[in-house]
């Protein structure tokens, strides 16, 4: 039972060393892979052909639709009309292009990396005491923005930027869009995008760089300054992920608005790196590393929030689901609509709420499953499948209005390839200083933890 | 070092039994304000004494006079009228003229003031009653007054309740009959269930509350909406 | 009323018997190394049971007497003013044509607010292992059960025909008509209702153990027959105490989600609406988070007072006031983006009646209660960001009372100025709060305070049994453990 | 009794007779302790011994104690289990039965049995429950309300709600015995023992 806080440090393996090279080596082969079958499977899917033209749209609607007219009041009058040309009606539809599986595989790896950036932030402001052990893994991770960065660069150049958000050259009749032109505004949106990755760079590095550098030092000075910044971190966290939520995902389609939308994103961001977190410490500790240090407490912990931001991701969809769905206002609802109006698109979202909430809900209730290594592994496994399914239905549905289920090979080669950039990150970013905290001054607590 | 316990041994035994006691009270509570707080206890059977004592056994059952000999509006209005003086001063001008138990009416005559009949059959104000609605097609004045023509006194027969009404409003086939039988309130009593049901379904045929093929329409539908009792 | 009763201290408070009244001391340095003790003082088992039972033992003080008088003779607007309402009907309510919920519904979701602290101190600290909650759950569950009854009032005469308020329940009755599971409202009956039975339960529970400590303490026969019954024959028996933790810990598990539900319920009251300014996605977490604001504040309002008082001032230290004030600058920040992001989607959405109703909210005929409310929800919990405001009593104090302000103005922000100018502006009108209004709110605050008075009297104020846990924890380390299996490391304590 | 010379710190035994009982017999037998620590020592003896109907009675819950009197894990996370799932099936089925199937009408276009709208209730009857199960499920298991208790005739144990630990044996227990229980006890370091007669 009790273990005390008798553990040797000193005798734990608790660097990298030389799997830094294996994941590195392992990245790459990954990101080898991901390119090649992209490139081989986007040829044969005709990902890579001439997208459709934006101004052939854009004339048509100027033929077609009344300028006198809102584009919302033109649904309602013709839904015949709608159904047939909705491509024109909507000024927020888009056709598939390479760029939308893009879009989800960097949100998915962006959520998560701004969840572990949040765990090292609300550590630090909670002044907690038992994951020490692990926050060096979080601040690790959460250092990877950079490279989320570096990927997110060729979205926002021109081309793909046309073909994922309507807003980008948007309809002249458009008037909602006409309104919300300021906000939705290609230079501002590169500045704001700019400040959001600067607020997220200056925090997971200067946590990181502070943290390493006691391990030399053992300052605890460094910890009370971590501490006292960490409220204003967490503020300025807040604000940047609500409004890079709005900016990348909600302006998707630039007519819908949810004011939840940004708390959405924030609980399925530190629900999947809780579960990444998990699954690093089961990698780690079968490599041999830092195998007493974490114990079935910690994991007990990590898997306790796992549970707890399950229920919260799914009382936060639920309460934009039934506040949208009771009111049925037809500019609200037309997101969910779009969701639902195939059976494909019907069978995700249910996937969603049951693979979602309701099995990890299940699984992760017992304390023996969150303490065994194997199981935790396969909760936090799905729990990222179910992150990259979320932002899957966040995005693709917005392809021709959701009347057709555009998945391709690709969505999962993209994936599978940014994986292996990721990983060779996180190699980066974990190598050439120690795994764990060492002489942060709550290490004895958090050695000690006995999860009652 | 001893001390002298505040509770006995057997005070255990009799807290089970106030346990049991109390279960049972509250059911008792339950029950007695479901049966004894319900229009059915308290409204059925009320019969107030009438400032004359007139008898529809007399009038209707015997001498055969039509309700609507009195109740003149009961096909055309949501109220069924209750006879002004002169109604009754038609014949008892020249039947029984000396009867005192008549002489509130005859006083009424000659003042021109109303006798002071007391209403029976009284629903909130928030129900919205409509007699010729139900009268002019097929519901009889004895599905909800029972067999007045039996009554020396009249008293309220039924609970007039809104689950009592939804019995009806929800399945109303075998309440109904032909409008030309509606104020005739010993008529087919001999029907069984089975032939009420039957002609009913005619009669809501012929209303447009079910189809031909037997099955509900939307007009049946709002015999169950709020908005129809409660405007 | 903290300098009054300064000033007539020696007269109003309690004589301290045993310990002498403790000191105002400051245990809320930070140091990264070594958690500063939560209690200070150098109370153990007996004292403590000393400490918190001789509130209950004693006769009532003077200072008692006048605050239990004051607060019931406010109560008795209550049994003047609802007698009226619903002799007369709620046309003596100010409410009128567009605006058809006033006091009424502002009050409710107002005192449900309140409601929120306790069960979040005790459940959701309790989860997440936060020691801190000890010395202040029972008084914050107290008031919790207080602020429900009194929300709970509204409701049941709202309606006007309060002797039909068990229409709300699904009762089998003559109408054979059952209430509408499709409404918000009925939710909240629900919601309320689960709430006031579990948070009842769940203080019962914890206070088991401490009745029983009253128990055998009791001198007078009345007592030992009250305390005897309600300890319910409590013995502290480990097996007892084996089913019990784990009923604790589980009715804690089930309570956070159900505090998350009820005011998420109560906002939907709101938002499932159609009405601009009401029908927002963010309203159930905001109006969360602003519950467990309002909540913090009403506790701070209620115990910054009570341990001067009691003398519990080295059982409710500084450092537990300044938890608090951190998380009432926190959920005030959480309230602060809601705001923030009200406006935002409103301009953002493009549609003219939401852009209109916010827009009116800051500058249109409410604009002093809008302003009000910004104030003091989100500009005077920034002092918080200096440490020492943060254990200054005065200033906390001071602030506690401008949020319970500020977060009443919230809910009467939200609930007239959208109905006051909807969708229809040849309807407009002015809401104005007549007498009736005024004094049924200021009676259910009348009644908040004399529950609040009969409970520092008769049930003990602070969790004797969960404070010996917490000594016990904390000497343990200090003292030479028999074995390994006795209890938790000094950690965290 | 006689005792031996190396039993000199042994307290005496004292007996509580009930005044009015007839023919007192020892109903328990209560050693108090001044420490948390010599409690779990000394249960973790009178567990080796092969006690069953024998109890710890502390102040505040005593970690480690579960262990030092071999208690097994409580049912009670079944009951509450089952009063959730009660709860949750019975909101469901109440809502769908009363608003769609025995009294059928239509509000605001929603669907008589909608699943979005049902769950604010089903969720709230999930908890109500399931929070019943564990306060009544709590007092169920541990044969509670009592009003009267055989430790109440001792006056030493009005401390074990505040500030003394007790080991009690109950007399039904095949090795109850008061002399040697008594030595026992006082050997593990108990400052007093008596015994309940009734």
């Amino acid at each position: 039972m009790g273990h005390g806080s008798t553990i040797d440090l000193s005798t734990e393996n608790r660097t990298l060393g030389s799997l830094s090279g294996k994941l590195i080596g392992f990245g790459a082969v990954l990101a080898a892979f991901g390119l090649v079958g992209t490139l081989l499977l986007g040829m044969l899917e005709g990902a890579f052909d001439e997208a459709p033209a934006q101004s052939h749209e854009s004339a048509a609607s100027h033929g077609q639709s009344d300028p006198g007219t809102a584009p919302s009041a033109a649904q309602q009058q013709h839904p015949a009309a709608q159904e047939k040309h909705h491509e024109v009606i909507h000024g927020f539809v888009t056709e598939w292009s390479i760029w939308h599986p893009y879009l989800v595989s960097v949100c998915f790896f962006l959520t998560v990396t701004l969840g572990a950036l949040f765990f090292v932030l609300t550590h630090h402001v909670t002044n907690a005491g038992w994951s020490t052990v692990v926050r060096r893994i979080a601040e690790g991770v959460s250092r990877n923005v950079v490279l989320m960065a570096l990927i997110l660069i060729p979205i926002v150049t021109p081309g793909p930027m046309g073909q994922l958000y309507k807003w980008f050259q948007p309809d002249p009749s458009d008037e909602i869009i006409a309104v919300k032109a300021s906000y939705l505004d290609y230079d501002w949106f590169l500045v704001r995008l700019g400040c959001y990755f600067l607020i997220w760079t200056i925090l997971a590095w200067g946590y990181h760089r502070s943290s390493v550098a006691q391990d030399q030092d053992g300052d605890v000075r460094r910890t009370s300054r971590m501490s006292s910044f960490s409220p204003l971190g967490v503020l300025l966290f807040a604000l940047s992920i609500t409004f890079a939520a709005y900016d990348l995902l909600m302006s998707l389609d630039a007519h819908w608005f949810s004011t939840i939308f940004g708390v959405y994103i924030f609980a399925g961001s530190v629900l999947s790196f809780h579960a990444l977190l998990a699954l690093l410490i089961v990698w780690l500790q079968a490599n041999g590393r830092l195998t007493r240090a974490i114990t079935d407490d910690h994991m007990q912990d990590i898997g306790k929030m796992m549970f707890a931001f399950t229920v919260f991701w799914a009382y936060i969809a639920f309460s934009q689901y039934m506040l949208l769905w009771y009111a049925n206002i037809p500019e609200e609802t037309i997101w969910f609509l779009r969701r639902q109006s195939t059976w494909m698109w019907g069978f995700w979202g249910w996937m969603l709420i049951i693979g979602r909430f309701f099995v990890p809900f299940l699984f992760l209730m017992s304390r023996h499953i969150k303490r065994k290594r194997l199981t935790i592994t396969i909760g936090a496994l799905w729990m990222l499948a179910m992150q990259w399914a979320d932002m899957y239905y966040l995005v693709m549905p917005q392809i021709s209005n959701g009347q057709q289920f555009p998945f391709k090979m690709v969505d999962v080669t993209i994936v599978l390839g940014m994986a292996g950039v990721y990983i060779i990150g996180l190699a980066l970013s974990l190598r050439g200083h120690s795994l764990i905290a060492e002489r942060d001054p709550r290490m004895p607590e958090s050695l000690a933890f006995e999860n009652a | 070092m001893s001390r002298d316990p505040i509770f006995r041994p057997w005070m255990d035994q009799l807290l089970k039994l106030l346990g049991a006691g109390a279960a049972v009270t509250g059911l008792y509570a339950v029950l007695m304000v479901y049966f004894g707080l319900s229009p059915k206890t308290l409204s059925a059977g009320y019969m107030p004494q009438q400032p004359v004592p007139y008898s529809h056994a007399l009038h209707v059952g015997e001498l055969g006079l039509d309700c609507r000999y009195c109740h003149t509006t009961v096909e055309s209005a949501a109220f069924a009228a209750v006879p002004p003086t002169q109604t009754c001063i038609n014949c008892h001008e020249k039947i029984a003229p000396t009867s005192h138990k008549l002489d509130p009416v005859r006083n009424s005559f000659v003042s021109g003031l109303p006798v002071q009949w007391i209403k029976v059959h009284d629903l909130p104000d928030y129900v919205y009653f409509n007699h010729s609605a139900h009268v002019t097609r097929g519901v009889s004045c004895v599905e909800c007054h029972g067999r007045i023509d039996q009554m020396e006194e009249v008293h309220q027969v039924k609970p007039l309740s809104m689950g009592w009404c939804l019995g009806c409003h929800r399945n109303p086939a075998s309440h109904l009959r032909p409008v030309d039988r509606v104020t005739d309130l010993d008529w087919g009593l001999d029907r069984t269930e089975e032939e009420k049901a039957a002609q009913g379904n005619e009669i809501m045929k012929g209303l447009g509350l079910i189809d031909e093929s037997g099955l509900p329409t939307t007009r049946l539908t709002l015999l169950t909406n709020c908005s129809t009792c409660h405007r | 009323m903290k300098e009054l009763l300064d000033k007539l201290g020696p007269i109003l408070r309690p004589e301290f018997t045993g310990n002498a009244e403790s000191p105002e001391i400051d245990n809320t340095a930070y140091s990264p190394d070594n958690r500063t003790p939560l209690l200070t003082g150098s109370d153990d088992n007996t004292t403590i049971s000393d400490k918190v039972c001789q509130i209950v033992e004693q006769k009532p003080t003077i200072g008692w007497w006048m605050f239990f008088l004051l607060s019931f003779s406010v109560l008795g607007l209550l049994g003047v003013f609802v007698p009226f309402l619903i002799f007369w009907g709620v046309g003596t309510w100010g409410v009128n044509n567009p605006v058809g919920w006033g006091y009424a519904i502002v009050n409710f979701v107002f005192w449900i607010g309140i409601g929120h602290a306790g069960t979040l101190i005790s459940a959701i600290l309790f989860l997440f292992r936060q020691k801190w909650r000890t010395s202040i759950n029972r008084a914050a569950e107290a008031m919790t059960i207080f602020a429900v009854i009194c929300a709970g009032l509204f409701p049941g005469i709202h309606v006007g025909r309060a002797w039909f308020a068990y229409w709300m329940f699904p009762i089998p009755n003559q109408m054979e008509l059952w209430p509408n599971f499709r409404s918000p409202l009925l939710w909240d009956v629900f919601a309320v209702g689960t709430y006031f039975t579990v948070s009842l339960m769940f203080w019962y529970m914890g206070m088991m153990p401490d009745l029983a400590t009253l128990r055998d303490r009791a001198k007078h026969p009345l007592r030992k027959v009250v305390y005897g019954i309600l300890a319910m024959g409590w013995t502290g028996s480990h097996r007892h105490w084996h089913v019990y933790e784990r009923a604790y810990l589980l009715l804690a598990a089930l309570a956070t989600p159900l505090v998350l539900s009820v005011h998420s319920v109560v906002s939907f009251d709101f938002a499932v609406s159609q009405v601009a300014g009401w029908h927002s996605t963010i309203f159930p977490p905001y109006f969360v988070a602003g519950a467990i604001f309002s909540g913090f504040a009403m506790v701070m309002t209620l115990l910054v007072p009570a341990r001067q008082f009691f003398g519990l001032k080295d059982v409710i230290t500084l450092k537990h006031l300044e938890n608090m004030n951190k998380i009432i600058m926190l959920t005030g920040m959480i309230v602060g983006y809601s705001y923030a992001q009200e406006f935002f989607i409103a301009w953002y959405s493009g549609v003219n009646v939401e852009k209109f109703a916010f827009i009116n909210r800051a500058f249109g005929q409410y604009a002093w209660a809008y302003w009000i409310m910004v104030s003091c929800n989100v500009l005077s919990p920034q002092i918080f960001w200096f440490k020492k405001m943060r254990t200054s009593l005065v200033v906390m104090f001071i602030v506690s009372i401008l949020v319970n302000i500020g977060m009443w103005f919230e809910r009467f922000v939200i609930v007239v100025t959208s109905l006051a100018n909807d969708y229809t502006p040849s309807a407009w009108d002015y809401y104005t709060p007549k007498l009736t209004d005024v004094a049924i709110m200021l009676g259910s605050f009348g009644l908040f305070f004399t529950l609040f008075a009969l409970f520092c009297r008769f049930m003990p104020f602070v969790a004797m049994t969960e404070l010996r846990g917490v000594l016990a924890a904390a000497t343990h380390s200090t003292s030479t453990a028999p074995d390994d299996t006795s209890g938790k490391p000094a950690a965290g304590s | 009794m006689e005792m031996n010379t190396e039993m000199l710190d042994t307290p005496a035994v004292e007996t509580i007779t009930a005044e009015d009982s007839v023919d007192p017999k020892p109903v328990l037998m209560l050693a108090e302790f001044e420490t948390a620590d010599l409690l779990l020592v000394a249960a973790a003896q009178v567990r080796d011994q092969g006690f069953r109907l024998w109890d710890c009675h502390t102040p505040y819950p005593v970690h480690g104690l579960d262990g030092a009197m071999a208690i097994r894990p409580t049912l009670l996370p079944w009951i509450v289990l089952g009063g959730g799932a009660l709860g949750f099936c019975g909101g469901m089925l109440m809502q769908g039965w009363m608003n769609a199937v025995d009294y059928p009408f239509l509000v605001s276009g929603k669907p008589f049995w909608s699943i979005p709208a049902s769950i604010p209730v089903g969720f709230e009857m999930t908890i109500l429950f399931a929070a019943i199960g564990s306060f009544f499920g709590m007092l169920l298991l541990n044969g509670l309300p009592r009003l009267y208790r055989p430790h109440f005739r001792s006056d030493r144990f009005r401390r074990a709600t505040s500030d003394r630990f007790f080991i009690s044996i109950d007399g039904r227990d095949r090795r109850f015995d008061v002399e040697s229980n008594a030595r026992l006890l006082g050997e593990l370091g108990a400052t007093a023992v008596e015994v309940i007669e009734e």
